[in-house]
């Protein structure tokens, strides 16, 4: 608990120190004559400079301040606020200093760091100084709160990211909730035939997790749903799932006979319209769960399903539900989309039947899938020839300027699979190869040991136009081989595009939702690149997997329990402190007047009708001020950024220097 | 600008702009600047509140009323706001205010508005230099000095005692 | 061993022009030259790349690097037929087509164009003509450049001329500006004058 | 006990304040039972000489309503306030500068000029003559105060220990303040004798306001019929209720016209119109910069409207002259 | 709205045949259009090879010159060649984007009295057939309808690329839905935007020449009467060297080229001579079912 100072007669003594910074500051600030403007500062009973303020020689001068001369208001002129404001906080508050008692002045980044001239460099640094010192005077003791931590987790999209962290977080004893879209569980994942570099079957280490984590006793599955609505804040979110129909129950035992008398047929979304199913069906036999689902768009509503079901699971009048579910913590982990190779007219895919998508191939090379695991042309015959291109919708300006990361070593999965299956010729047209993982570079060598081509250069287009005999019916390609440095033309059978990853169509909604941050495409954004990957700027919502970049399988792992351990974490802590910066409102000055409740993004102001005036939740205020700068009545106060305090500041820039 | 202009300037005259930069975006973007040693013009005063949402046009009023001839203001980029929407109030407000700066006949270019990104270290040091430039075309900014209020005589009695 | 020609090939730093690059890409449209990864985009789609010795990657590469004397001396930078496949296709953005119009400009400057090529005898013709009358003429053009590479070649072009005129779609006499054509010199006289003044190599 | 003494006077104002006083009607008579009126220039004959023969500090409160723009107004002021224990800032021209503050608009130059010179007025002046402290005229010399060069509030001048907003200040508040006086309940010194809480808070029409940001144009109150239950702000029309203190009775509102914003800002607000630009500004409803242009733009006269009765008392205090202003036009030129 | 006419070097000289159909089948579509007064030559593709500023002050010069006719309004300034298109296009993109260049060319154009602000959109002919008139208006004007008449589009270069922005860059289909209107069968072909050899055809001709022949060819190959270009140079190139090409490459390529403004016209009823017919090397037959 923070001891604190409650400074009883009012009168401020402030104590100014000046840092060094080695010679980072000293070397461009006039230190010494920081310090003699500062000590003629009204208020400033103490003016010191000292080489490295935060080092502990540098918090004990204030402490002993603090301690021997009664200062009880703290400023510290060094560097960024961002960088060491806690530091100092904690050093005034261990000596008994209310710790917001405190202001910080940025003479390093914003002085010494940018500032050619001297001169104004030590002009500019005691004109901050000024500021800070007046603005601190009126620095009152506040508290930071504590909120109470709930123990259950909302976990959306199970992908393999979202069904690890869901696996981590309930096998710690805590209730998750795992929502997913689609009717089944296994996102990506499920469709995927081999997994690179070991080349052992994606549905051999996935499907035991599926079905592990639809049986947990702390894991609510909820497949086809989604997310509505998330109020509240860390620690306590309410969620509101919308739960579509299925028309099935899980009375369903997974018998297959309503599939077989249903007589609506429909492109197979799950494989990627490449081949047919029921309006009665389930993604793959392994689906998770295991039930049928209705897709009421394609059913005549025949019944004939009804009448086969032994075991009465068809309900034709289901209907959407919502639910409303209290959590402490998020995870997000929703996945990619892969690009559409339409938008790229000169691969002609979409026009040429026989060029493919990666992901269709995956599909093609898949057991389960269209062609039981046969790599055929449209017209059924196997290819004998076959171009595998890299960087389709990647790293391109035009349609995502990004690396998509994991193309390179799919593509090289990919051609292994095609050569092995049919002996084809395989092409592979690369910019770069792109392999660094571990085993990753050695599967590049036996793929070349293996006699796949590689050409270094990219595709210009795919054609159909013959300029020699051995290029008539065939898909021609165009690239420069680069390494060769002539362009080359390669009839082929079958073109592979190895379309890149992207955010998924729905992310900004998605981001809106849960008030986290995008990139500009749409991949959620981490709190830090590096030091907090799996982290958002909102509190207590995490995210995992390819919705924050495109990542490989192990990658995505990794993070999910990353993502798993920092909400088990906070759980565990039960509780979160809060900053003290949100606002409070004067009654006695409120008029009731409204103009606030719309400034708040969070719905932390509501009115009470009863007083006539409004009422600020402190617990959902996340302190950015933009209530009380809209106020016309000066009734709302935010702590640390007081109307008055800011004034001060002003002044305090502006009428020294 | 022409020389001739400048030299209507008074003599060691120096453009004093007071910042206000929101915590998130553009503060910190500020600090890039610092890390990168981008140097730039030594005339602005920044002020860090959190949101771009919280600057009140009081404060930009009060700027000018202490002396700065010029203010700039700087927010995330829309639909990066930290708080969502804080940067488009940001934005409602800056619009009407340069309209009634300009009743005022004071010339709006001495508020403005730029939504720089935290990585945007380099355009901390474009839009200084660059508003520099402007105010000091522009001149000093000459309000009228404000009459200091009397206050009632209880205030006036306890300034005299103070001052004793 | 006989026609086997063995070649030293090695190129010291010495030997390169460093400052080229950064003058080529001050050109405006140039300016994207540095984001170049050398994927062949460029070098694929060019319908006429087949001809170039270097093909358009390598001569982003080689400017990059450079090289200017080779660069400029290629037969690359002639064969442009601007037809901006490469531009658009570009996964970079990088506007090839204008970079190779900043080369011919340099080659010009630098008079280091190979002299064989009609090419850079036909530009000239026609921004004379144009000076002149405000139009250009492809008829009288095409003559005096084929008068001035290759005048043999002109005796086979005289039946096509011939049938354009009988067609009515060549002309002896020539096709002027209606009006002001000395407001048109004087523009393009302000031009070169601005052109001068700016130092070669460096302006924008 | 003698009756406590009182006095009135006005300096640059319409006159409105003392009507007030007389709109006390019948209540005035309870007034005059409990006060000595010593000093009222406007109902009663005493002279300037009669103040001054008093004694410093004989009125137990002295009343002045007007704003401050000559120097005969100064001296007046500062006699009043000798003379008195209370100098009440009487009306929002003595509290804010009221409306003649809109002159701070312009300047004294050109207020001259419009006024004398070839301005618009029918005063018979062929020779444009333009009066000064001191004018000689073959008729014989003239002697006026000399114009300020800016309008100021009362207590710019002198020390002011309390204020009756308003314009006029309403009866009641009028009442309740004598009243403090005779029975010596005054509230402490520098206080606005008004309620602390914007007009809204009493205001009808607030249920029929949204709660998310609405606006999305603006319009004159002459230009639309306006619906006499509806929130003004939500019909387009500027109101200031929401940056004004309340006291009076919403008065404007219940006569289907929105605030003007006379009683003046509250308490924790420096500048009223900034307070009330940032609360209209930050419910337009767009986040788009030139519609948001496009919207404040329809806010004709700005400066006029946000401060029609405090211009003096702006942080701007007065139009700055020597900015060239580009891009926005500026209506008051 | 006005639109204005800038025929550009080719169309008053080798492509003749194509300022009068585009004039005759804008007539009888009663499209009102005005030739630019003054117009000077747009520099061409050439130009910029030599010196870049002064081919944008050739090109800026006919922009400003059409700006004056806008009254204050958006002026379209309407260019059949496209190489004109082009270059005006480009200069106006590069005036705007390239800080350097608008201010010299600006300033150059101060020097001698005019001044461009940015209000002319520079169209290409098919453009404005397509968009400001429409297929409806075009099919209601079809007095014979080109059936069975099969007719490869041909776009070239430089009407879809890099600034256009009226079509596809890769697959244009503007001209196709055009003829098809008119009553023609056009035909998917890969060549429509493949470069025909511009000026290289008369210069580097092993180069250029082999260019045109290999659309020819494919051109043959898929029995096309006749191919539909919307540029001079391409026709040019297309039409003019046939007997050259069929002795380099050993194989007669005799296809009509012809402009898709001829083409129109024909399904419009009007008069050979009056769509410049009679200026073809290689005749443009009617089918069968047409005559």
């Amino acid at each position: 608990m923070i001891r604190t100072n409650q400074t009883p007669d009012g009168q401020p003594k402030i104590g100014v120190y000046i840092c060094h910074c080695g010679m980072n500051i000293a070397g461009q600030v006039g230190v010494e004559e920081v310090t003699a403007f500062a000590s003629s500062l009204p208020n400033v009973v103490v003016a010191r400079h000292y080489k490295f303020m935060c080092s502990d020689p540098g918090q004990e001068l204030i402490q002993a301040d603090i301690a021997e001369r009664g200062v009880n208001r703290v400023v510290v002129a060094s560097c960024s606020p961002l960088l060491h404001e806690a530091t100092f906080r904690q050093a005034c508050a261990a000596a008994g200093l209310n710790p917001f008692c405190f202001q910080m002045a940025n003479i390093r980044e914003q002085v010494s760091w940018v500032t050619a001239d001297k001169d104004h460099a030590t002009s500019k640094a005691k004109a901050l100084v000024a500021a800070a010192a007046r603005r601190v005077a009126l620095h009152q003791p506040l508290e930071r709160r504590r909120v109470a931590v709930r123990r259950e987790t909302l976990v959306v999209g199970a992908g393999i990211a979202g069904i690890e962290a869901a696996l981590r977080i309930a096998d710690s004893g805590k209730k998750v909730y795992l929502v997913e879209r689609d009717s089944s569980i296994g996102g990506h994942m499920a469709k995927f035939d081999k997994t690179f570099p070991t080349l052992d079957c994606a549905a051999c280490i996935l499907t035991p997790k599926m079905v592990r984590v639809a049986r947990h006793p702390n894991v609510e599955l909820v497949t086809l749903a989604e997310v509505d609505e998330v109020s509240g804040y860390v620690g306590n979110f309410t969620v509101k799932l919308r739960r579509r129909a299925r028309y099935v129950t899980g009375a369903c035992t997974g018998c297959g006979q309503c599939e077989e008398v249903c007589p609506c047929v429909q492109p197979n979304q799950f494989e990627m319209g490449r081949s047919q199913r029921k309006a009665i069906y389930r993604n793959f036999p392994q689906a998770v769960p295991n039930w049928f689902v209705i897709d009421y768009g394609a059913c005549s509503g025949c019944r004939l399903c009804e009448d086969v079901c032994e075991a009465g699971a068809i309900d034709h009048e289901q209907e959407d539900e919502v639910e409303e579910i209290q959590v402490g913590t998020i995870v997000l982990a929703t996945g990619f989309k892969t690009f559409d190779p339409r938008i790229l007219p000169q691969y002609g895919y979409g026009r040429y039947e026989n060029v493919y998508t990666s992901l269709e191939v995956e599909r093609m090379v898949n057991a389960s899938g269209p062609t039981g695991g046969q790599v055929l042309l449209a017209d059924g015959s196997e290819p004998k020839s076959v171009a595998i291109i890299h960087c389709v919708g990647s790293r391109d300006k035009k349609t995502n300027p990004w690396c998509s990361k994991v193309c390179c070593m799919y593509s090289l999965k990919l051609a292994h699979l095609v050569k092995q299956r049919t002996g084809a010729e395989v092409y592979n047209f690369y910019i770069d190869m792109r392999t660094p993982g571990k085993g990753y570079e050695e599967f590049y060598d036996r793929l070349l040991e293996e006699g796949v081509q590689f050409v270094r250069g990219r595709v210009a287009d795919i054609t159909d136009w013959p300029m020699t005999e051995a290029e008539e019916g065939k898909l021609v390609v165009r690239a420069e081989d680069s390494l060769i440095g002539v362009t080359r033309r390669i009839p082929v059978d079958m073109v592979i595009l190895s379309v890149g990853l992207e955010p998924q169509l729905d992310a900004h909604q998605m981001r809106k939702k849960f008030n986290i941050s995008c990139s500009s495409e749409g991949w959620f954004l981490e709190r830090h690149p590096k030091l907090a990957p799996v982290a958002t700027f909102t509190d207590g919502v995490w995210i995992a997997g390819a919705c924050q970049g495109p990542k490989d399988i192990p990658e995505t792992v990794a993070q999910a329990g990353a993502a798993a351990s920092e909400a088990i974490a906070l759980m565990d802590k039960g509780h979160v402190e809060i900053e003290p910066n949100t606002v409070e409102i004067d009654e006695e000055k409120c008029s009731g007047c409204k103009t606030c409740l719309g400034m708040c993004p969070y719905h932390a102001i509501s009115r009470d009708d009863q007083k006539g005036v409004a009422v600020v939740n402190q617990a959902m205020c996340k302190g950015c001020g933009t209530c009380a700068a809209a106020c016309p009545s000066g009734a709302i106060r935010q702590h640390l950024f007081t109307d008055e305090e800011i004034y001060q500041e002003i002044e305090g820039v502006l009428s020294y220097v | 600008m022409s020389d001739s202009n400048r030299s209507a300037q008074p003599p060691g005259w120096e453009p004093r702009i007071t910042a206000f930069f929101c915590n998130w975006c553009t503060y910190t973007a500020s600090d890039l600047a610092g890390v990168s040693r981008m140097a730039y013009a030594p005339n602005t005063r920044v002020i860090r509140v959190m949101c771009s949402g919280r600057i009140d046009p009081q404060f930009v009023l009060a700027a000018l009323r202490a002396g700065a001839d010029g203010v700039l203001i700087g927010g995330c980029h829309p639909g990066d706001c930290h708080y969502q929407e804080g940067n488009y109030k940001c934005l409602r407000r800056f619009t009407m205010l340069r309209r009634y700066l300009s009743e005022m006949g004071i010339d709006p270019q001495r508020l403005r508005l730029e939504w720089i990104a935290a990585s945007e270290g380099d355009k901390v040091q474009r839009v200084t230099n660059e508003m520099v430039e402007q105010i000091r075309k522009l001149g000093p900014l000459k309000l009228a000095p404000l009459p200091q209020a009397q206050g009632c005589q209880r205030a006036v009695a306890e300034r005299a005692a103070a001052e004793v | 061993m006989a026609g086997l020609e063995i070649q030293r090939k090695v190129k010291y730093q010495e030997e390169l022009d460093l400052e080229f690059p950064r003058q080529v890409a001050a050109m405006p449209g140039a300016a994207d030259l540095n984001r170049c990864i050398q994927c062949g985009t460029c070098s694929a789609t060019c319908p006429v790349s087949v001809y170039m010795d270097p093909t358009p990657r390598r001569l982003v590469a080689m400017t990059r690097a450079g090289f200017k004397e080779e660069v400029l001396q290629s037969s690359t930078i002639w064969l442009c037929a601007s037809c901006y496949s490469c531009t658009v296709e570009c996964p970079k953005g990088i506007k090839i087509t204008d970079i190779m119009y900043a080369l011919k400009r340099r080659a010009i400057e630098e008079g280091v164009y190979p002299r064989w090529l009609p090419i850079p005898v036909l530009a000239r013709e026609f921004f004379r003509k144009v000076r002149q009358t405000g139009r250009s003429n492809e008829g009288q053009i095409a003559t005096a450049m084929i008068l001035k590479t290759n005048p043999l070649k002109l005796l086979r072009q005289i039946p096509l001329g011939l049938k354009l005129l009988w067609k009515g779609r060549m002309s002896l006499l020539t096709e002027r500006m209606s009006g002001d054509r000395e407001q048109l010199q004087d523009l393009l006289d302000y031009v070169d004058r601005q052109n001068h003044q700016a130092a070669p190599g460096t302006e924008a | 006990m003698d009756k406590p003494k009182v006095g009135f006077y006005w300096c640059a104002s319409c006159g409105g304040c003392e009507e007030a006083v007389v709109d006390l009607a019948e209540t005035i008579l309870d007034v005059v039972e409990v006060v000595d009126i010593v000093f009222w220039p406007c109902a009663m004959d005493f002279k300037r000489e009669d103040v001054e023969a008093m004694p410093d500090g004989t009125m137990a409160a002295c009343f002045v309503n007007g704003a401050v723009r000559t120097s005969e107004q100064r001296a007046m002021a500062e006699l009043c306030r000798r003379k008195s224990q209370s100098l009440v800032a009487f009306g929002s021209c003595a509290h804010l500068g009221g409306v003649p503050g809109l002159a701070n608009l312009h300047s004294r130059q050109s207020i001259l000029q419009a006024c004398y010179g070839d301005g618009v007025f029918t005063t018979v002046n062929p020779d444009r003559v333009v009066p000064g402290p001191r004018t000689e005229r073959p008729e014989g010399s003239l002697e006026l105060p000399e114009l300020d060069g800016e309008v100021k509030r009362l207590d710019h001048c002198v020390t002011v220990d309390y204020y009756l907003p308003g314009c006029p200040p309403p009866v009641k508040l009028i009442v309740d303040a004598v009243t403090a006086i005779v029975e010596n309940k005054l509230p402490p010194e520098g206080t606005v004798l008004a309620p602390d809480t914007a007009l809204c808070h009493d205001c009808p029409r607030l249920d029929s306001k949204p709660e998310e940001p609405f606006i999305d144009r603006f319009r004159r109150p002459h230009q639309i019929p306006i619906d006499p239950e509806k929130c003004f702000l939500t019909q387009g029309l500027l109101c200031l209720g929401p940056a004004t203190r309340s006291g009076c009775d919403n008065a404007c509102i219940q006569g289907n016209m929105p605030c003007t914003g006379c009683m003046g800002p509250l308490s924790g607000v420096r500048d009223q119109g900034a307070a009330a630009l940032s609360a209209v500004a930050s419910l337009m409803a767009t986040n788009d910069a030139s519609q948001a242009d496009r919207v404040a733009a329809e806010l004709a006269d700005l400066a006029g409207t946000l401060y029609r009765y405090g211009m003096p008392s702006s942080l701007l205090f007065k139009k700055a002259e020597q900015d060239r202003t580009g891009g926005v036009p500026c209506p008051s030129e | 709205m006005s639109f204005l006419y800038y025929p550009g070097c080719a169309l008053k000289s080798s492509s003749k045949g194509y300022e009068e159909s585009l004039l005759a089948v804008l007539g009888q579509l009663n499209f009102p259009i005005q030739e630019l007064p003054d117009w000077s030559c747009c520099g061409a593709t050439t130009y910029m090879g030599i010196d870049e500023k002064k081919a944008f002050a050739l090109a800026a010069r006919n922009l400003a010159l059409a700006e004056q006719f806008g009254a204050g309004e958006t002026v379209h300034l309407v260019a059949p060649c496209a190489a004109c298109y082009l270059v005006l296009l480009k200069t106006q993109k590069y005036m705007a984007e390239y800080e350097s260049i608008g201010r010299t060319i600006s300033a150059a154009l101060n020097a001698v009295g005019l001044k461009y602000e940015g209000r002319v959109r520079v169209r290409h002919a098919l453009d404005v057939i397509i968009h400001d008139i429409g297929l409806g208006e075009v099919r209601a004007a079809v007095r014979r309808p080109l059936e069975g008449m099969k007719v490869a589009c041909y776009y070239g270069c430089q009407v879809a690329r890099p600034f256009a922005e009226f079509d596809d860059q890769h697959r244009p289909r503007s001209m196709d839905d055009l003829l098809r209107a008119c009553g023609a069968e056009t035909v998917d072909w890969p060549a429509k935007v493949t470069c025909c050899g511009a000026m290289l055809t008369g210069t580097i001709e092993q180069v250029g020449q082999r260019r045109s022949y290999m659309i020819l060819h494919e051109a043959k190959r898929r029995g096309v009467d006749v191919v539909a270009t919307a540029c001079p140079l391409c026709q040019f190139n297309l039409e003019c060297f046939q007997g050259p090409m069929s002795r380099r490459y050993g194989d007669e390529v005799k296809v009509p080229v012809g402009y898709f403004t001829q083409v129109m016209g024909m399904a419009l009823g009007l008069d050979d001579r009056r769509i410049g017919l009679d200026r073809l090397f290689i005749p443009l037959w009617r089918p069968v079912a047409m005559v």
